[in-house]
């Protein structure tokens, strides 16, 4: 956290900097000028900072770049001002004030640096550090250890501990809370940080303190597993190592790895993350902040099935022998396998269809090579109603009102999903304002837990008629509100009939939509879906099914949609993907590709935002990214595609949907009405409503990543554990 | 890198004596003894002397500046890469935020393997262990442009907004915001 | 500890002003009212000047809480003979800003430990309802060594104290009271639900309590027995159902209490003045006891004396004649004393020179560098083992300790360590001046007063009894080097 | 893809390497020119190497023309440095005649440009 590289620490003392940083702050509160109430003054370290009334002493400061230590307080979760590192001297005061939980008041004088400052500092410190091992060698946390950084800053430079050669030092029992987070409870300092977000961001109140004084314990009051699809972020929030990540222990230190930005694909949220690795090898996977997706949480399958990235692997191209046997082979015969099947096959008798994974680039590249050989089919794995507008208007497929925004809304209707699971962090920003903005939300569907509570109206199908005619009573609510949002599953849209309640849904949710607010909302589970339909593939497989095809192209489709048995015996079926899962099982000739980690690549997320991964590691064995197989395999057909590398490639791509290589920006849609205009099929079947992700153990393994991932498999056995237990 | 000419420029002054002059004149042994002169000083021509004042001085260049030619790195190494520059984010892990606010330039990941009887990992790419830090966007573009390399920037996460923190809220009487567990 | 602990940090910043003249004369020690040449006319709430000189032998006339020795009946009929529910409707018909300058008049600082002005506390309630609910609740969780006048007037005297809380929540518009009684104290408890019921019965309480058309509800809280349940903002999560674990301050409870409504938190011994101050006059009281230090109040002797008791007597009177006059003097005599603590355990002790001149008032006790508290009076003679005594008061406070911060959490048990070992001397001299950095390292650092009053004990005993640390760690030495 | 920002200073001014201006360093350039070009048959005759005079000089215009498309002042300072250092190597005889024969053919194999070769051989 102090460690300041060179050419910094020079900059870092010039008052220009800490100049900027105030200007910068002080430019984003001045551009809502309108709504802004009136700002106080007040002076930190003798400069001046207006800020809004009831900010802390702690804010203020971070507006002017002076940053306070602190171990309880996170800005993402609620105060609780029990780590006292952060006490700073206010002129006038005889004692020394927690900066994080006092509100400033006009003209008050902060010193962060003054002697009774650091002597606060400095006492705290000692006391954390009397009793915490001096293990900092084997710990897990070394090196990005808050307390290490801060005791480096603002600790004594000595011990006066001579009571270790008394009584020694506090030990506590380590406790078992599941197969995710590793506990050292010995090093625990009782920042309560775990425990606060267990209760407000993931709304499980498992974890807690019991005992009191020096023998507060923080854990699970009673022996029982801290399973939660979030449970991984308390790692990232224990300022000690005394939560851990488990499958990481004793694997590598900070200062080895490599950081790679990239975006999380086991979703279609797009969680920005950082990818650890070292010596070619994926160790970890960390959160990246981005305020519009993820806040900084990261949702566990994204996290830990990374170690699903050396199992199950396709590192050699395959040819299926006349025995019926897949058999490794070069990729030149393998080409030319392929193109000879693609030659042979009469026009429009080839056909693509993306999986689950599988990138814009890829995809594109694949429809321009179909494009040239006379065919037309390209499809994805899930599907959409194609009647009336489909696929044409992004407005239909998207959550338009966009992650961050529906942390505004004030009603909310959830039609036939489980955010919890097939999108935790869409969850976490719902469960926000549910707890901070009074969000009333309502189910139709199974009912599950949502870890907030929600008006189940049902699982009937016909409630969403009742709701649009206006007859169900939440049709007013949702009618009064002033932001209302539908969520819709993207599973419904997959009934045969999608389309009604698609358009139904729609229709209703233009009437209630406002100028602004797009109250219409689809939530995707696949993070290539809509990359895929912005590029003009076809939802479902109906499609590519029915051409009798004599070629297929899996571009990683894994999810036992496409089977041998829905194929033409003669079809020859060409696996494009990574992981020997289902897909590459019924393939004739399998092409390894690239996972997510390994190339640079586009990915959409469920709001229409576009975001690229980068090239963490290289592809293991003989694995080719997926662009430039299809690129080759051109070649070698004998339709070269007119682009060599990614540069080329993302043109090409610019001009099909130019907001795809807009990487991080928000594309708007407003084709609300006409959409509506264009859907007829407003039928509703009454069956029931169900959704595949009901429980935690249906998160854990839901591609084919996380299927190879062993901490997965634990996962699930680790919940079916704790189900099997009485309580 | 301007030290460094100056060091080359020295070393072939002996081949372009016109061209280059020892910026010392005159060095101070001991306060006893006279000042020792440097004699090319001495019996420097007036239009040397001219020249060397030019030298101390300033000329105008275009800004664009491309020094590709003369860095040595293989034009594979520059045609080829594509820099990312990027402001690197929060380490997920810590809560400081001191030694952020730089940005820093990234090359494409190329050619790495692994010895397949040791495990060692290699790397064919000279420039993917280069760290450059810069304190600004144009600095880090400046420096990719003087290079030759192709560059894309990253953009910034959106800015957070400023929103007070209330402790008191943990115990609000009518507000989901209230505390349960401890 | 029935908020011994409750320090000056409990006076809202924007209130200090208010309170600027008490501080400032309890520094310079100051005992005489500053000369006026014309006095002006008396504000509502000013007490009047004192003018006695000698403080000391309270007469029985004068006595608050008659029947603090239970030889009378305690229940209503008995209370109702010795005067209490007197005329209770007036007092009420008057009005909230009746009572609060009658309490301000008298003078009458809070008698659990902090002595913040109750007349102010009061008036902080008085801010424009923005609908939510006003609670009093009075802090019966009398868990502080040595003190032991709350369960006294429990269960002695309840009506006093119920008949108190309609007064004072009437003072503060509140719409209940909640006494949070500490879980021992279960006799205490059960006089006091009688009383309740009783007060309900008669109409006292409740709606329309005492015919006077204001609803006031009075009930009990039990609390389990905890200490740090004592401190305001612990016993109003405790109430709340959660962990006794304190609140950082602000918000002060005036604005977020109990169930996040503005709540006043008084000492049993606060509330249960507060009916005969209304009914003798705010003046009568202040004409006991020093300027600022008015009243009478519940003095506690325990330890080496002849007589332990709990005694009421006039503020202001000196330390030595409270006890010589009522318990009997010190065990073997005056001379036989070694120091004594003078306002329950977390106060500083104080050697027997000190003791001579002290004077039994708040001011008259920070003068000499300790702290009235709850005046629970812990006097030890010459067969004490002081550093024993402090030691097993340290540990009582590791013990007691929530955990919830850090100097508190840590500091306290580390201090613990040291005193530990400084029982038997097996420490080194430079250690006497590590523990007084660490008392002050763990002092004013935390979000409550326990450990401040963890650490003062400390600093008294190094401050008056560096040479018997010393002594003994030389003993031990010598004998280790046998 | 951030846009690159097109609206900048043009011009700027830096400590100079030796030239003052345009002018000098061209003369710089031709006087560098000059020298090799005298000592080329030299070179041919101490190294023995298998190159005639005319193919030799014709090399050097070609190494010159390389670099024809250098506009800054400095940068072609460096380059006269440079050129002027291989020149001192090559007459003091610090090199040996694979060096010389280097201007003509690399000695490592040439890595593949098209793409299909570029995808079979694992090679961005």
């Amino acid at each position: 956290m102090f460690r300041v590289p060179l050419a910094k620490a020079i900059s870092l003392g010039s008052p220009k900097r800490v100049a900027n940083i105030a200007v910068r702050a002080s430019a984003s509160a001045a551009s809502t000028p309108a709504k802004a109430p009136e700002r106080i003054e007040v002076f930190v370290d003798d400069i001046p900072v207006q800020v809004l009334p009831g900010t802390t002493v702690l804010q203020a400061a971070a507006m002017v770049g002076v940053e306070i230590p602190r171990f309880c307080y996170h800005e993402r979760l609620a105060v609780a001002g029990n780590c006292r590192m952060c006490l700073v001297e206010v002129e006038k005061s005889p004692k020394p004030v927690a900066a994080c939980a006092m509100p400033v008041m006009k003209g008050w004088r902060i010193k962060t640096n003054s002697d009774l400052t650091k002597k606060a500092r400095e006492g705290v410190m000692e006391f954390l550090l009397m009793n915490h091992p001096l293990d900092c060698p084997i710990c897990d946390q070394g090196g990005e250890c808050d307390l290490q950084d801060q005791a480096m800053a603002f600790g004594s430079d000595r011990s006066r501990f001579t009571d270790i050669n008394f009584t020694g030092k506090r030990a506590v029992e380590d406790k078992d809370i599941g197969p995710l987070v590793k506990t050292i409870m010995t090093r625990c300092i009782h920042c309560t940080r775990c425990i606060r977000f267990a209760s407000e961001i993931a709304g499980v109140d498992d974890l807690g303190t019991t005992g009191r004084g020096n023998d507060m314990q923080v854990g699970t009051y009673v022996e029982k597993l801290f399973l939660t699809e979030l449970s991984g972020n308390v790692i990232d929030l224990c300022p000690v190592g005394a939560l851990t990540n488990k499958p990481y222990s004793f694997v590598a230190r900070p200062w080895e790895i490599r950081k790679i930005d990239s975006i999380d694909v086991m979703d279609a949220i797009g969680s920005n993350i950082i990818v650890s690795t070292r010596t070619g090898e994926v160790l970890r996977i960390l959160p990246r902040e981005n305020e519009e997706v993820n806040e900084e949480w990261l949702a566990d399958k994204g996290r830990f099935a990374c170690d699903g990235l050396k199992r199950q692997r396709l590192i050699a191209p395959m040819l299926r022998t006349p025995s019926g046997e897949l058999q490794a082979v070069e990729w030149e015969s393998t080409l030319i396998a392929v193109a000879k099947a693609v030659r042979k096959a009469p026009k429009g008798s080839v056909v693509a269809i993306a999986g689950s994974m599988a990138d814009v680039e890829a995809m594109v590249a694949t429809k321009d090579l179909l494009n040239r050989i006379g065919s037309e089919i390209v499809c994805t794995e899930q599907s959409l109603p194609t009647q009336g507008s489909g696929s044409d208007l992004r407005s239909n497929y998207l959550l338009n009102s966009s992650i961050q925004a529906l942390e505004e809304a004030d009603v909310v209707l959830l039609v036939g999903t489980n955010p919890r699971y097939e999108a935790p962090l869409l969850n976490t920003r719902l469960r926000k304002s549910y707890v901070h903005n009074e969000l009333e939300l309502a189910l139709i569907g199974p009912k599950v837990d949502l870890s907030y509570k929600y008006q189940h109206l049902g699982d009937g199908a016909e409630l969403i008629n009742q709701i649009s005619t206006g007859t169900h009573p939440f049709a007013q609510k949702l009618k009064n509100a002033k932001k209302p949002a539908i969520i819709l599953g993207s599973e419904m849209l997959a009934r045969p009939d999608g389309a009604g309640i698609l358009a139904t849904l729609q229709s209703f949710a233009n009437k209630i939509s406002k100028p602004e607010w797009n109250a219409f909302n689809v939530l995707h589970q696949n993070a290539s879906q809509v990359g895929a339909l912005d590029v003009g593939y076809r939802p479902g497989v109906e499609t590519a099914l029915k051409a009798q095809p004599k070629v297929v192209f899996l571009l990683g489709a894994d999810a036992g949609i496409v089977t041998r048995e829905k194929l033409p015996k003669d079809c020859f079926v060409v696996y494009i993907g990574h992981h020997g899962d289902a897909g590459a099982t019924i393939a004739d000739a399998v092409l390894p590709g690239a996972a997510y980690t390994e190339k640079q690549a586009t990915y959409v997320n469920t709001e229409g935002r576009s975001q690229q991964t980068l090239c963490a590691v290289n592809p293991p064995g003989l694995a080719r990214e997926d662009w430039k197989i299809i690129r080759a395999l051109s070649e070698v057909v004998g339709e070269p595609l007119p682009y060599d590398t990614l540069d080329e490639l993302r043109e090409r791509v610019e001009d099909i949907a130019p907001h795809l290589v807009q990487h991080g920006k928000l594309e708007t849609n407003s084709f609300a009405t006409l959409a509506e205009q264009l859907a007829k099929d407003k039928k509703i079947d009454n069956s029931k409503i169900t959704v595949r992700q009901q429980t935690l153990k249906d998160y854990f393994m839901t591609d084919p990543i996380s299927r190879a991932s062993p901490t997965m498999a634990k996962c699930i056995a680790a919940v079916k554990k704790q189900e099997a237990k009485a309580h | 890198m301007a030290t460094i000419t100056r060091i080359l420029a020295k070393d072939v002054s002996a081949f372009w004596p016109r061209a280059f002059f020892s910026t010392s004149n005159a060095v101070f042994t001991s306060s006893r003894e006279a000042p020792l002169k440097d004699p090319s000083a001495v019996i420097a021509k007036p239009e040397e002397v001219e020249q060397k004042k030019k030298l101390s001085g300033v000329i105008t260049v275009p800004t664009k500046v491309d020094i590709s030619p003369i860095t040595g790195v293989p034009e594979e190494h520059v045609k080829t890469r594509r820099v990312r520059i990027y402001m690197p984010a929060k380490n997920a892990m810590q809560s400081g935020t001191n030694n952020l606010n730089y940005w820093k330039i990234d090359f494409d990941n190329r050619e790495r393997w692994e010895n397949p009887l040791m495990g060692w990992c290699s790397t064919g790419d000279p420039l993917s262990n280069m760290q450059v830090e810069f304190n600004s966007k144009d600095e880090a573009i400046d420096f990719c442009e003087k290079n030759g390399w192709r560059w894309f920037v990253e953009s910034l996460p959106a800015p957070k907004k400023e929103k007070p923190k209330s402790y008191g809220i943990n115990f609000s009487f009518n507000k989901r915001t209230r505390v349960s567990t401890k | 500890m029935a908020s011994a602990l409750v320090r000056l940090n409990s006076i809202p910043k924007h209130n200090l002003s208010a309170i600027t003249p008490v501080i400032a004369n309890q520094i310079r020690g100051n005992t005489t009212q500053p000369p006026k040449a014309t006095p002006p006319p008396p504000q509502p709430g000013t007490p009047p000047a004192q003018t006695k000189t000698k403080f000391g032998g309270l007469a029985d006339q004068d006595r608050i809480f008659t029947n603090l020795y239970g030889k009378h009946d305690w229940r209503l009929k008995g209370a109702q003979k010795r005067g209490d529910w007197y005329k209770t409707k007036e007092i009420l018909l008057k009005g909230p800003e009746w009572i609060q300058n009658e309490v301000k008049t008298s003078g009458l600082r809070g008698r659990g430990g902090a002595g913040f002005p109750t007349g102010m506390k009061w008036s902080f309630m008085n801010k424009p309802s923005d609908g939510r609910p006003r609670y009093l609740v009075v802090n019966a969780d009398e868990g502080e060594p040595g003190t032991c006048k709350d369960r006294d007037i429990m269960r002695h005297d309840p009506h006093k104290l119920i008949e108190g809380c309609l007064i004072a929540g009437r003072a503060m518009g509140a719409c209940a009271a909640y006494i949070y009684i500490r879980g021992e104290f279960y006799n205490e408890a059960s006089a006091t639900q009688v009383a309740i019921n009783e007060a309900y019965q008669a109409g006292l309480i409740g709606k329309n309590a005492c015919g006077s058309g204001y609803d006031f509800d009075v009930y009990i809280q039990r609390g389990a027995g905890a200490y740090i349940c004592g401190e305001e903002t612990a016993l109003i999560e405790s109430i709340e159902g959660k962990q006794g674990k304190p609140r950082l301050k602000p918000p002060f409870p005036a604005d977020v209490g109990v169930f996040g409504c503005p709540t006043t938190v008084n000492n049993v011994e606060t509330i249960a003045v507060a009916p005969t101050i209304c009914r003798r006059g705010g003046a009568w009281f202040a004409s006991f006891g020093r300027t600022r230090n008015s009243g009478t109040k519940l003095f506690n002797i325990s330890g080496h004396v002849n007589n332990p008791c709990t005694v009421e007597e006039e503020m202001s009177i000196p330390l030595k004649e409270l006890i010589e006059k009522h318990a009997g003097g010190v065990r073997g005599g005056w001379d036989n004393l070694l120091g004594i603590i003078p306002g329950g355990s977390s106060t500083p002790v104080i050697p027997k020179k000190v003791c001579e001149e002290a004077i039994m008032d708040f001011d008259g006790l920070i003068a000499v560098q300790t702290s009235l508290g709850t005046a629970a009076i812990i006097v030890m003679d010459k067969s004490t083992d002081i550093i024993k005594a402090i030691s097993r008061l340290i540990m009582f406070y590791k013990h007691e300790s929530c955990g919830q911060c850090t100097p508190c959490r840590e500091g306290i048990g580390w201090m613990n360590k040291i005193m530990h070992r400084f029982v038997t001397g097996n420490a080194e001299p430079a250690e006497i001046d590590m523990l007084w950095e660490i008392s002050k390292q763990i002092e004013g650092h935390t979000i409550c007063a326990l450990a401040d009053g963890a650490a003062w004990p400390v600093q008294g005993l190094i401050r008056h009894f560096r040479p018997e640390i010393e002594a003994r760690m030389k003993k031990y030495a010598e004998m280790a080097n046998k | 893809m951030a846009g690159r920002e097109a609206v900048r200073k043009t011009v700027q001014q830096v400590r100079p390497i030796l030239s003052i201006d345009r002018d000098e360093a061209r003369k710089r350039v031709l006087n560098l020119y000059k020298a090799w070009y005298r000592q080329i048959p030299y070179i041919v005759m101490d190294y023995d190497i298998p190159m005639s005079v005319e193919q030799c000089r014709e090399k050097l215009r070609e190494e010159f023309m390389k670099h024809s498309n250098v506009s800054d002042i400095r940068v072609i300072d460096m380059l006269v440095i440079k050129g002027q250092m291989e020149l001192k190597e090559s007459v003091e005889i610090w090199k040996q005649k694979g060096h010389i024969m280097r201007y003509w053919k690399e000695t490592v194999e040439p890595k593949p440009t098209d793409f299909l070769s570029k995808f079979l051989n694992n090679q961005n």
